[in-house]
């Protein structure tokens, strides 16, 4: 055990830090806003041009080949900066782990310089109507035409998917196969004919989410990622993936924590003193648990169903570090002006997206526990 | 020893309800996020529901707490906007109590609304006749003519807040015990609206998880949403009683009343807020979309239970009465 | 409403109180010893004497006609006099509801008052190796014979079983019938030839279960309590009598939690009055869903499934409220020589007997809430 | 940055892993509940454990906490009676780093047991050759022979806990800083041997749901039962990160070790306590027997939950570290 960082590593945290902290913009405005959009999509495109955007990936992508210990101190930087969230996001976290491991090389090519220079910007489409936690409902369709695939259906809850580019998603390619066999990964352009995007708001009233209806929409097979009927494999390697949402940076919680503390410093009340502590600690073992999970990447394991372990920390923890805050604001707490209502509607999100909380305890329950699967 | 509410006491709660459905549906709640509207308000003068608690030679019922329980937890389940509690609940007893006939005369005829210590902001304000304020033990009366009412935005936009700053404000009283109790029927009212609001939100959820199917069966088959939803129900349902337990010290000026305020105000904020956080949860995504009709119950739930005294000031209290001397 | 209590309550309950502070015994010693177990049922002889064994009964058997009310007067003034657990309980909880209901007469003027003098004492045969949360599991037998029933098979976990005369239980009479149909609800004298009794140790090491063994055990006719095939419905009789288990006693929570609120005076910790003060909340709402159910009670309503709402609450909140009062005592928590580990390890066994807390959620979100049940 | 053990250090774990599961079955822990029995001790000793912290001139592998860590987690996993962590992890290093070569020799040969301030109860005293005691800040020596050793019961039997007290004592130290570390490397390995009784009753208590059949299928396919061990799971998954990075920063001899103590102590406390609770509820009456062996795991989790501070002792230090002036 040696929880040093090398000089290399050092030097890369204090550029990092540096530049984070002379560039990092405040207050962009709502995602949910044409003009707050464009203004996060230019913080990206400067933290692209600095070479910030996608630390860890291949120079030839628009990365710089830094190693997972290194995206994890730029995640660090990144949040203890204060910077503003990454509408990249659906792109660099939860597409490209899946592009990297399925895509062919002429799609790596096409499609990972642009998503890291933030010129494409991508939406997610997995959940349908029908098809939230069991996702593997998937409706839409389709169906095989010369030269490519027709698209029909509809997708929703694409977070800040009003104004992306394109879409990548599920759509059932062969409804006569099981449920989890006949579907197909699409990579599919927004401005096509026949896609319509609808925006609709968040519980705090942000217009951050989008429904996708495809209305007969042609596309290549050059839009398909991975085999057809291989999509459900596909999607699994974005969930699976480490540099995604599996190890959410802890830089984030631990950066929430310490403004708690400074909350409590200004507004200290002894009866929540203990609930400011247990933020804390929730998220410094959170950290914790991260590094021993890099170390364990880092010797070539796969943390598989273990992600459902970080998944219930970061989002359980999110929750609790808000209420604490909440309750030294008091009755002032309800005043929707401040990052802590905000960062609080934010935090309810958590267990239940990316496969609601009680998916991931029956999957630690199931897969790294083996207690037996509930009988049909 | 008979613990429930008189057939009177009921009845007029189904009259609150009936009233609710019609006149104050989740489109009006959401109405008046957007306008300066107020639900339901002439209807519920006109069946003297507004001005229940004011004497009777004011044009009142001389209505107590007891009967005022039901009717606030139907506004609670309604998630009734507008100042009902303030007014209902607190100011009109408050000035009732400690205010002469001439006085009373004056002020119960008009919308009343109330700041007390410890409360930054007047629901309300900017339509009340007289603005009622407690200042260092005081009660003052203040004409929104002569204030300076500045709104503030609140999480729950059907909550139409304000601070209000006068440099002319009237002596009332100084009956400090009055002013104690106005403290302990505010936090009661916000109790009883808030077990509406949860039982509401478990309703809705179950409503809910009943239809949505994944994965081929119900949601609310599973036994996880079963059982999130079966101890949300258990904290409200033991919040309920103690809630009343608190109508009925608090209308009957029992010396534990403040203990019993306060049991019922800690309970009941702390059965809003699981119930919302289970109610959110049990939706999944659906519930978090402003589109859907749930945040306008989480919203009101998350304002109610911070205010007034949120769970932990009302345990602080529980403490000091409880522990006495040795709480350090 | 009103919480008044009558004159003739308030002297009730002046007399009860006046009498149980002057009688009742402390440290009567185990229950699994055969010394403690005869100072128990002495004390439960006394108690009868005086009039108090079972005032809620008619004074045919035993009682003195008392209302639910100044029942729950007397149990509240039962605790707070600190008087021992009652060893008559498995007889007059349990049995006496169901035999009230579906006893014959010849059944109930032979055995209730037996039952209240503690001349009979009664153990409970429901579990078995295999039906403990699925009672209708019950695999032992009652077969039909010449003028009775022969019994085999194993009862278990019954609690304070060892010293006892009578067992009431369920039998599987008719295996082929569904599994709810077939049983029979018999009342079983031990020392018929074929009992045979082992007891066992609980949590804290006392010998207070006991497993009962019947091997051919003959049976009358006049031992069947109910129809033949009609034992499940007696079951349930006693599950949901109001005076038995669903309305447990306020008063033993509320001494405990006054016991808690000496023991803060005593050795204060301002960390842990937060929790003391929660017990005694949890106590008192308690107490007051009691008091709201009684009265419904007396309106002649049924509580039904919310009786599950009550063992939910109360079994929980025993376990929170010894949990502070090992958090008070810190370190010297672990020493074996008081009440409170004791209390703890007697509490440990509330979520767990009389219908396990898992299942009593099932019973509220479906019976209570609506919920569909769990397809097959 | 590496987060992880050395092979030496897992193979370490594997041996004692070995040997507790040969030497120290439940039927040696039942054991040692009625008899005055040390299971495994001379295999442990045999193996180079027992005496590993010791410096290697005075025949020990100068062994710090991080190869400890793993092998107090594996006695806990056992739950091994005995002094195992009075002896090798507190006192061993505390006289090898306070007292000189001559009483280091005298010492380091026999079974050390130590009683911190703070701590009523000494373990195993009337095995000890020395029994060390914290007074006012300094450390003595009290020779059994000299002492008055009463024993007292704990609710796990295999803790042999006396209370010491002696006319007779030498001062050896009176460095309070080495004593401040005594008391982290205490909690600390209360903490890893937590950690390991944790994971015990949740394997133990998987194994017996997947078994047990009610209703016509196993317990441990009901939503309920998983997700109550999932939450268990998780709060050990947690805690054990934390009991390893105080191990680094003990053996470091870290600044910030006493908050990295701290934080593992308290997490693994609560983790053992959820753990204890989880099992003996999806066990279900079973657990609740004498004859079956969970409680002798539980029993020992509730001790050394609240030995060397309880969860709240260290969210309080940790309080004063993190909030420090404003924590009134």
């Amino acid at each position: 055990m040696d929880l040093r960082f090398t000089d290399e590593e050092e030097q890369f945290r204090a550029e990092a830090r540096a530049w984070l902290r002379a560039h990092a913009p405040r207050d962009l405005g709502s995602t949910g806003t044409r003009e707050g959009w464009d203004a996060h999509v230019a913080w990206e495109k400067q933290l692209y041009a600095a070479g910030y955007a996608v630390v860890a990936w291949p120079r030839a992508f628009g990365g710089r080949d830094a190693s997972i210990t290194e995206w994890l101190i730029f995640e660090e930087e990144y949040y203890l900066a204060g910077a503003p969230p990454r509408v990249t996001q659906n792109g660099i976290f939860l597409l490209a782990p899946a592009l990297f491991e399925y895509g062919t090389d002429e799609q790596k090519a096409r499609l990972l310089p642009k998503m890291a220079a933030a010129e494409t910007l991508w939406a997610q489409g997995w959940s349908e109507p029908g098809a939230g936690s069991d996702l593997a409902a998937v409706s839409s369709t389709a169906r095989r035409v010369d030269g490519g695939w027709i698209l029909s259906g509809q997708k929703t809850w694409s977070t800040r998917g009003i104004f992306c580019h394109a879409l990548h998603g599920l759509f059932r390619s062969d409804p006569s196969a099981p449920r989890h066999k006949g579907l197909t990964y699409f990579l599919v352009p927004l401005d096509a004919p026949g896609v319509r995007v609808r925006g609709f708001a968040r519980l705090d009233g942000d217009l951050d989410f989008a429904e996708v209806f495809f209305d007969d929409v042609l596309v290549s097979d050059r839009d398909v990622l991975g085999q057809p009927g291989d999509g459900w494999r596909v999607a699994m390697a974005t969930t699976g993936s480490e540099r995604g949402l599996t190890l959410r940076s802890p830089g984030r919680f631990l950066a929430s924590a310490s403004r708690l503390i400074d909350l409590y410093r200004r507004t200290p009340d002894p009866r929540v003193a203990d609930e400011v502590v247990r933020a804390w600690m929730d998220a410094r073992a959170y950290e914790l648990l991260t590094l021993q999970a890099v170390t364990k990447l880092v010797d070539g394991a796969a943390l598989g169903a273990s992600s459902s372990v970080h998944k219930l920390a970061w989002s359980e923890l999110d929750v609790r570090l808000h209420e604490a805050a909440l309750a030294l604001l008091g009755p002032h707490a309800e005043l929707d002006d401040g990052a802590w209502i905000k960062g609080w509607q934010f935090a309810l999100a958590g267990p239940i997206y990316a496969g609601t909380n009680e998916i991931q305890k029956n999957v630690i329950a199931e897969r790294l526990l083996g207690l037996p699967k509930e009988e049909k | 020893m008979r613990f429930a509410f008189t057939d009177e006491q009921q009845e007029l709660a189904r009259v609150t309800r009936e009233i609710l459905t019609r006149e104050c549906p989740p489109t009006a709640v959401r109405k008046a996020w957007t306008d300066d509207h107020l639900p339901a308000w002439s209807a519920l003068t006109a069946a003297g529901i507004v001005n229940m608690t004011a004497p009777e030679r004011f044009g009142g019922a001389g209505a107590n707490e007891l009967d005022l329980a039901l009717v606030l937890e139907e506004a609670g389940r309604a998630a009734l906007p507008g100042p009902l509690a303030a007014h209902t609940a607190v100011a009109i007893p408050l000035v009732a109590e400690t205010c002469d006939d001439a006085t009373c005369d004056r002020l119960l005829g008009g919308l009343l609304v109330v700041q007390l210590e410890g409360m930054p902001f007047v629901e309300s304000a900017h339509r009340a006749r007289t603005i009622l304020v407690e200042k260092h033990g005081e009660l003052h009366a203040i004409d929104p003519r002569d204030a300076t009412i500045e709104m503030q935005r609140s999480v729950d936009r059907a909550r139409k807040l304000a601070t209000v700053t006068s440099r002319k404000t009237t002596l009332l009283s100084s009956d400090r015990e009055a002013l104690r109790r106005a403290h302990d029927r505010a936090a009661f009212a916000a109790a009883a609206e808030l077990t509406g609001l949860a039982r509401a939100m478990i309703e809705r959820t179950v409503e809910y998880v009943t239809i949505r199917k994944q994965f081929g069966r119900a949601v609310g088959s599973f036994q996880a949403v079963k059982h999130m939803l079966a101890e949300a129900h258990v904290a409200v349902e033991l919040a309920r009683p103690c809630v009343h337990r608190a109508a009925y010290a608090l209308a009957h000026r029992e010396p534990d009343a403040p203990r019993d305020v306060s049991l019922a105000k800690a309970l009941a904020s702390d059965a809003a807020h699981l119930a919302a956080k289970t109610a959110l949860q049990c939706h999944g995504a659906i519930g978090y979309s402003f589109e859907y009709d749930l945040h306008l119950w989480m919203k009101r739930a998350w304002a109610l239970a911070a205010a007034h005294g949120s769970a932990a000031d009302h345990r602080t209290r529980l403490a000091h009465l409880l522990l006495g001397e040795a709480h350090v």
